[in-house]
Order: C-alpha cells, then sequence, then structure tokens
C-alpha cells in the first residue's frame, strides 16, 4: 500500500489521521512504517521553508502514527499484559471518539463555508446616513475619555498568538529527529561501529526511541551511515560510513522551520 | 402625499404605503440589519406588519428584476446587492473583500457556533490543536465574542458567535443552521476509523500471539524498513 | 439572462436590463457618490448610457412612490432616503444604531490618533479587517482628515485627528494622550506596519530579519499587561 501526503497542510493530528484513514484508507497495521515515514520526510522536504508549526504538526503525527504501530514492535512491549492492552483498547476508543467529533465539525464547516460563499455574493448597504443627518446625531465622542482611547488602542494592537501544537496526547517530552540526528552526527563519526541497542540504552521513554530510531533513517538514507543486522531480531549495527562528511548531513533544517 | 378623494379605502391605502416607504427609507440609511421591531416600535405599527411589508418589498424588487435586495440576515433587514450581479460588484469594489476564511477558522468558528457558549479549551479538546490563535483572530474579525465566564471552577472564558458572524453566513440566527446530526459521521466511516486504528490484539491469527521472540528486545531491520517484511496491502 | 427568440430587439432589450441591473447593484454598495465614467468604464458602456440609466431609474423608483431616490450628487450618483421620509429617517438615525461609537470606531480611531500620520492600508493591516467604512464614518464626522500623501509609490493617503477630535477629548495636542509607555506591539504588529509602508526595494526576500534583537530586548506585550491580556474597556 502507498500513501501519498499531498494535501498541503493538515490541521493538526486528527486532521491527517482522519486523511489517512478516510482517503488513504490506512491500515496503521498492514501498511509499513518505512512507507509512513518516508512520506512524511518527503513531505517535510516539500515543506521546506516553511514555518516551525507545521513541520512540527508533521512530526508529531509522524510520532503518533509510529507510537501506535510500534507498541508491538518496540522494546518492552512483548509482555504487554492485561491492563495494558486494556489501556491501550480505551487510549483507542477515546483517539476514536475524538476523531469522529472532528469529523462531525470538520463537515459542519463545509457547510459553513457554501453558506458563506453564497452570502458572499451579495455585499451589504454600508453608506449609512446622508452627511446631513449624521449632523443631527449627538456626538458619538460624547462620553469618551482618553483612557477609553489609551484601552481601545491596546486593545487593537493586542497581540495574536501563533498557534502552536497540542501536545496532550503523547509522552510530555520533548525531542526533535533534528536533535537526535545532530547529536548522531557529533558522536557517530568518531565512536566506531555500534548497536541501535547501545544507542538507546540510556533512553526510558518509548518515543524518544522511535525518535533516534527516525534520525537513524534520516542519515541512512542521506548515506552516511551503514547499517546491519545479522537475523531477524538480531541486533542492528550503525557504523558511520567511511569517508562520510559529517558537515556535508543535511540537519533536517526541516524540522525546525 | 397624495390624498385620494373618497375617504376610508384611500386613507388606509395610503397610510400602508406611508409605512412602507418609511421603512424603504430607514432601511436605505441603515448600517447594519434592522430588526423589524425597531421599525415596528418606530413606525408605531405592529412586528408582523414590518414583516409582511418587507416581505413584499423583497418580492416586489425580484420580480422588477432589481440588481439589489432586501434580505432578512441577523435577525434583521438589509438591502444588500443581488447575488447574481456578484461578477460586476466584485469589480466595482475591487479591495477590501471580505476575506476567506480558512479551514482551520471555519471548523473552529462551526464548533463555537453549534457547541455556544463554549470555552477555548473545549474548542482545542474537539480539533486537537491548540486553538488560541484562530480563536483571537476571529474574535478580532468580530465573529465570536467572549460571551459570560464559566461559573465553574477555573472560570474559563465561554464564546459565542455575533450577529456579524449571521450575516457573514446570510442566516437570520443560529437556529438557521443545519441541525448537528446531519453531519455526524455514517456507520461506514466509524468502521473505517476503527479498522484503521486497530490495537495490536487484532493481529492476533490463528490463535498464536504474536510475541513469541521474548529475547527479541530490538525491532528487526527488515519489519520496521519493510522489506519484505509485515502484511503488505 | 432570458434569451428571447427572434434575435435583435430581445437581445438588445436584455443587455439593457443587464447594464441597468448591474448598475443599482454597484450603486447600493457603494460608500460614496459614484462618477457615471466609473461605471461606464467598468461597465464598457458609453458615459452617456449610463447618464441616461440613472435618470430612468431615478424617474422609476419615484413613479413607484420608493422611500428612497437616486440622486446625483458631488459628481455622481448614489441612493439616499426620499427627501420626504426625512423625519421618519431622523427618527431612525437618531435612536437607532448609528448613535454610539462602536468598540471598532474606537480602535481604528485609538489608532489614527497615536499612530499619525497613518494609511488607511495600516490602519487595516493592524484592525485586520477592511476599515473603510469606519474610517469614512470617521471623516465625516470631523475627528480625522486626510493630512498628506505618502510620499512612497502608491501616494497612499495619509490620516490624522483634527482640533475637534482633541477639544472633544479636552486635550491641547495628541502629547496629551496618556502615553503608551513600554507598550511594543507584537511582531505581526510591526510586520503589518513595515508591510503598509514598505517600498519596492524594501523587499527583503531571504535576506537578514530585520534586526529583531532589538525586539527582543523589549518587553512582549504580555509582560507588560499579563498573560491575560489587555483591560477590556
Amino acid at each position: 500500500m502507498s500513501i501519498t501526503v499531498t494535501t498541503p497542510v493538515y490541521e493538526g493530528p486528527f486532521d491527517l489521521l482522519l486523511h489517512l484513514i478516510l482517503k488513504e484508507e490506512l491500515e496503521l497495521y498492514e501498511v509499513q512504517l518505512s512507507t509512513i515515514v518516508d512520506e512524511f520526510i518527503a513531505e517535510l522536504g516539500r515543506l521546506g521553508e516553511l514555518d516551525l508549526e507545521v513541520a512540527t504538526e508533521f512530526l508529531l503525527i509522524a510520532s503518533i502514527l509510529v507510537e501506535l504501530k510500534t507498541r508491538r514492535l518496540l522494546p518492552g512491549n512483548n509482555d504487554l499484559d492485561l491492563d495494558e492492552e486494556f489501556a491501550a483498547w480505551e487510549e483507542r476508543d477515546l483517539l476514536l471518539a475524538r476523531l469522529l467529533e472532528c469529523k462531525t465539525f470538520k463537515d459542519a464547516a463545509i457547510v459553513l463555508r457554501r453558506l458563506s460563499a453564497e452570502a458572499c455574493l451579495s455585499r451589504p448597504r454600508r453608506a449609512g446616513p446622508d452627511v446631513h443627518l449624521l449632523d443631527l446625531t449627538p456626538d458619538l465622542l460624547d462620553g469618551v475619555m482618553p483612557d477609553d482611547l489609551h484601552r481601545a488602542y491596546l486593545r487593537a494592537f493586542e497581540p495574536r498568538p501563533v498557534e502552536h501544537v497540542d501536545t496532550f496526547h503523547i509522552a510530555p517530552i520533548r525531542v526533535s529527529v533534528a536533535d537526535a540526528v545532530n547529536e548522531l552526527v557529533a558522536t557517530l563519526p568518531t565512536s566506531g561501529p555500534t548497536t541501535f541497542r547501545r544507542m538507546t540504552r540510556d533512553l526510558d521513554e518509548r518515543l524518544e526511541v522511535v525518535v533516534r530510531f527516525l534520525a537513524v533513517l534520516e542519515l541512512y538514507k542521506q548515506g552516511v551511515i551503514d547499517i546491519d543486522q545479522v537475523g531477524a531480531f538480531g541486533d542492528i549495527h550503525v557504523q558511520w560510513r567511511a569517508g562520510a562528511d559529517p558537515t556535508g548531513v543535511d540537519l533536517v533544517d526541516a524540522y525546525e522551520g | 402625499m397624495e390624498v385620494l378623494p373618497g375617504g376610508g379605502e384611500g386613507v388606509a391605502e395610503n397610510a400602508a404605503a406611508g409605512v412602507r416607504r418609511a421603512v424603504e427609507a430607514m432601511l436605505m440609511v441603515a448600517l447594519d440589519p434592522v430588526p423589524p421591531n425597531l421599525l415596528a416600535q418606530l413606525l408605531e405599527v405592529a412586528t408582523d406588519e414590518v414583516e409582511r411589508i418587507c416581505s413584499e418589498l423583497a418580492a416586489a424588487y425580484e420580480e422588477e428584476g432589481r440588481g439589489f435586495a432586501l434580505v432578512r440576515v441577523a435577525g434583521g433587514f438589509r438591502y444588500q446587492s443581488h447575488p447574481d450581479q456578484a461578477a460586476w460588484v466584485e469589480r466595482f469594489v475591487l479591495e477590501g473583500q471580505s476575506s476567506r476564511l480558512t479551514s482551520a477558522a471555519l471548523e473552529t468558528l462551526a464548533i463555537v457556533a453549534y457547541k455556544q457558549p463554549v470555552s477555548r479549551a473545549q474548542v482545542s479538546a474537539i480539533r486537537g490543536v491548540d486553538v488560541d490563535g484562530v480563536m483571537r483572530t476571529l474574535q478580532h474579525r468580530g465573529y465570536i465574542v467572549e460571551l459570560s465566564r464559566d461559573p465553574g471552577p477555573g472560570n474559563a472564558v465561554l464564546f459565542g458567535t455575533t450577529p456579524f458572524f449571521l450575516e457573514h453566513l446570510g442566516l437570520d440566527s443560529v437556529h438557521d443552521l443545519p441541525p448537528l446530526g446531519e453531519f455526524v459521521p455514517g456507520a461506514e466511516v466509524v468502521e473505517a476509523l476503527e479498522r484503521g486504528l486497530r490495537v495490536g490484539s487484532d493481529l492476533v491469527e490463528d490463535g498464536e500471539p504474536i510475541d513469541e521472540p521474548v529475547d527479541a528486545e530490538e525491532p528487526s531491520v527488515a519489519e520496521v524498513f519493510g522489506s519484505g517484511g509485515p502484511v503488505e496491502a
């Protein structure tokens, strides 16, 4: 199955998940992680100059999918007990309910857009009373104090804060693929051959492992490291490719906007 | 005003025509949609009468093929250009056209419209993203306002839509919005979502859970990178 | 448009009706009297033709006993309330909606007062909405005037407040307005202002950012007012 992430901007993770599941008929367990990751990285590449918000959202969504998908793939998941499985289902149902609600309003918004488009065909008359009639009316500044003006000015300049990504549903840790790439570029060329297990030994959070994995993937794609695995479920050996220039690595700026 | 000889009927007719003219005059100088009860109060006639007159006027303009229309919107009556003259009006106005709302703004607006009074956090929870910026913009543009404060803990500000929002959509009141029930996703969408979000244990096939390699603490490259690993759809 | 059988005459009639409707639509949404040659240019007909259509419309409205009139004033055509409805319109204006300064108008006025000389586009950029109508009202009211023209390309009209305005607020000069103190507008507002003033060559693309470190040293709005945002009037 191939996922094509072509829509330019998704309005948040729910939006993209809805798109992937409903339009692309994504089934998390049937799609290859590489496909998801490739598409997201490709999309990030296309975004290129875009801002942090968009790039971060994509990273976030990738991590959601990766997180869901890797429940059974990552270390420590094999002893998933009943409680944890229940928790997983509960989480799933919660996400499902929220996706449904999100979809409901998304469809409602489409109708609003149509109504708005129809209404925009007409323009209201806003000319108001003739000038001589305006003179009849009481002075509009009656009762207005300089302080009112001051307050109105401040109100007009009230900052419109930038939207930022709500990370309510992921672990409250801040990790980025860009950071992980940087870290690997700084250590791998001199550390000699290592394994993914060793690289993630000190990491507690699953998400951190995921992000580290994405970073390895990124470096592999750029051809600066070699990856080797002796047999299924064996150690993944990671090694800086001889002669590869650490300074030539694209530090995935796109992740940082 | 022309005075017809012969008493009663003519006078009543003239009185009606007088009210009609006054309505036309007042609506022509109005800045915003005029509520019928304001007109009724000024003219000292029943609100029903004003509503009837306005409907008749609207019908007459339409029948005469006028380039403008009288419509009921945001709880009042207003003159506007006829929708089928949009192309000309656009050429004429050129700039300052009401800028189109982004889908983010529209979805946020839809939630506020249907759920009002609603807090920012509630809207944010539904959309799955932070809506602070969008809400501020909508407020700034006059589509939504702070209605009140939640009496519960936290005293969250509750938002609702404005008459300007109704004007923007050409609606008379929020009750004219299509019922939300119409948008609840159908069974096939629910199923698709359920399928898409299957949790691990669904994978159990032939009775054997796939957790056999207890010693395998790392994912296999093949499995994750996909060179022939997991099921291909 | 309805197409009549039998060719020439019917088509011409329909074309004429089309122009008439377009004229009605454009005049209905215009804020100021519209010069006939502007209409002629947009409609691609002769100015004489526009004048003829407008005269016919005016006559028709009069004959139908409409409460409004199409008049020629200040070099253009505009709809206004019929002179014989003046009493009703006065009542409406006095008791109705136009006798208060909306918060939108107050904000616009405040921006002009503190930022003068300032162009309409700049005010609009700051408020995030079209301010044409409001600026016009403020101008009509004598609170603001055209001060000069921007020497840059586009020659935008620059506005400022009037002595009448100062008098009403009991101020000697604009310098007596409450000081803004440490107030520093947010980055997007600064940007909007810059955009409003931008001359072609200023367009910096992929170039260095415009001295952001300086901004960074100044207090943010949030710092000055607390995260709750400015005080509501």
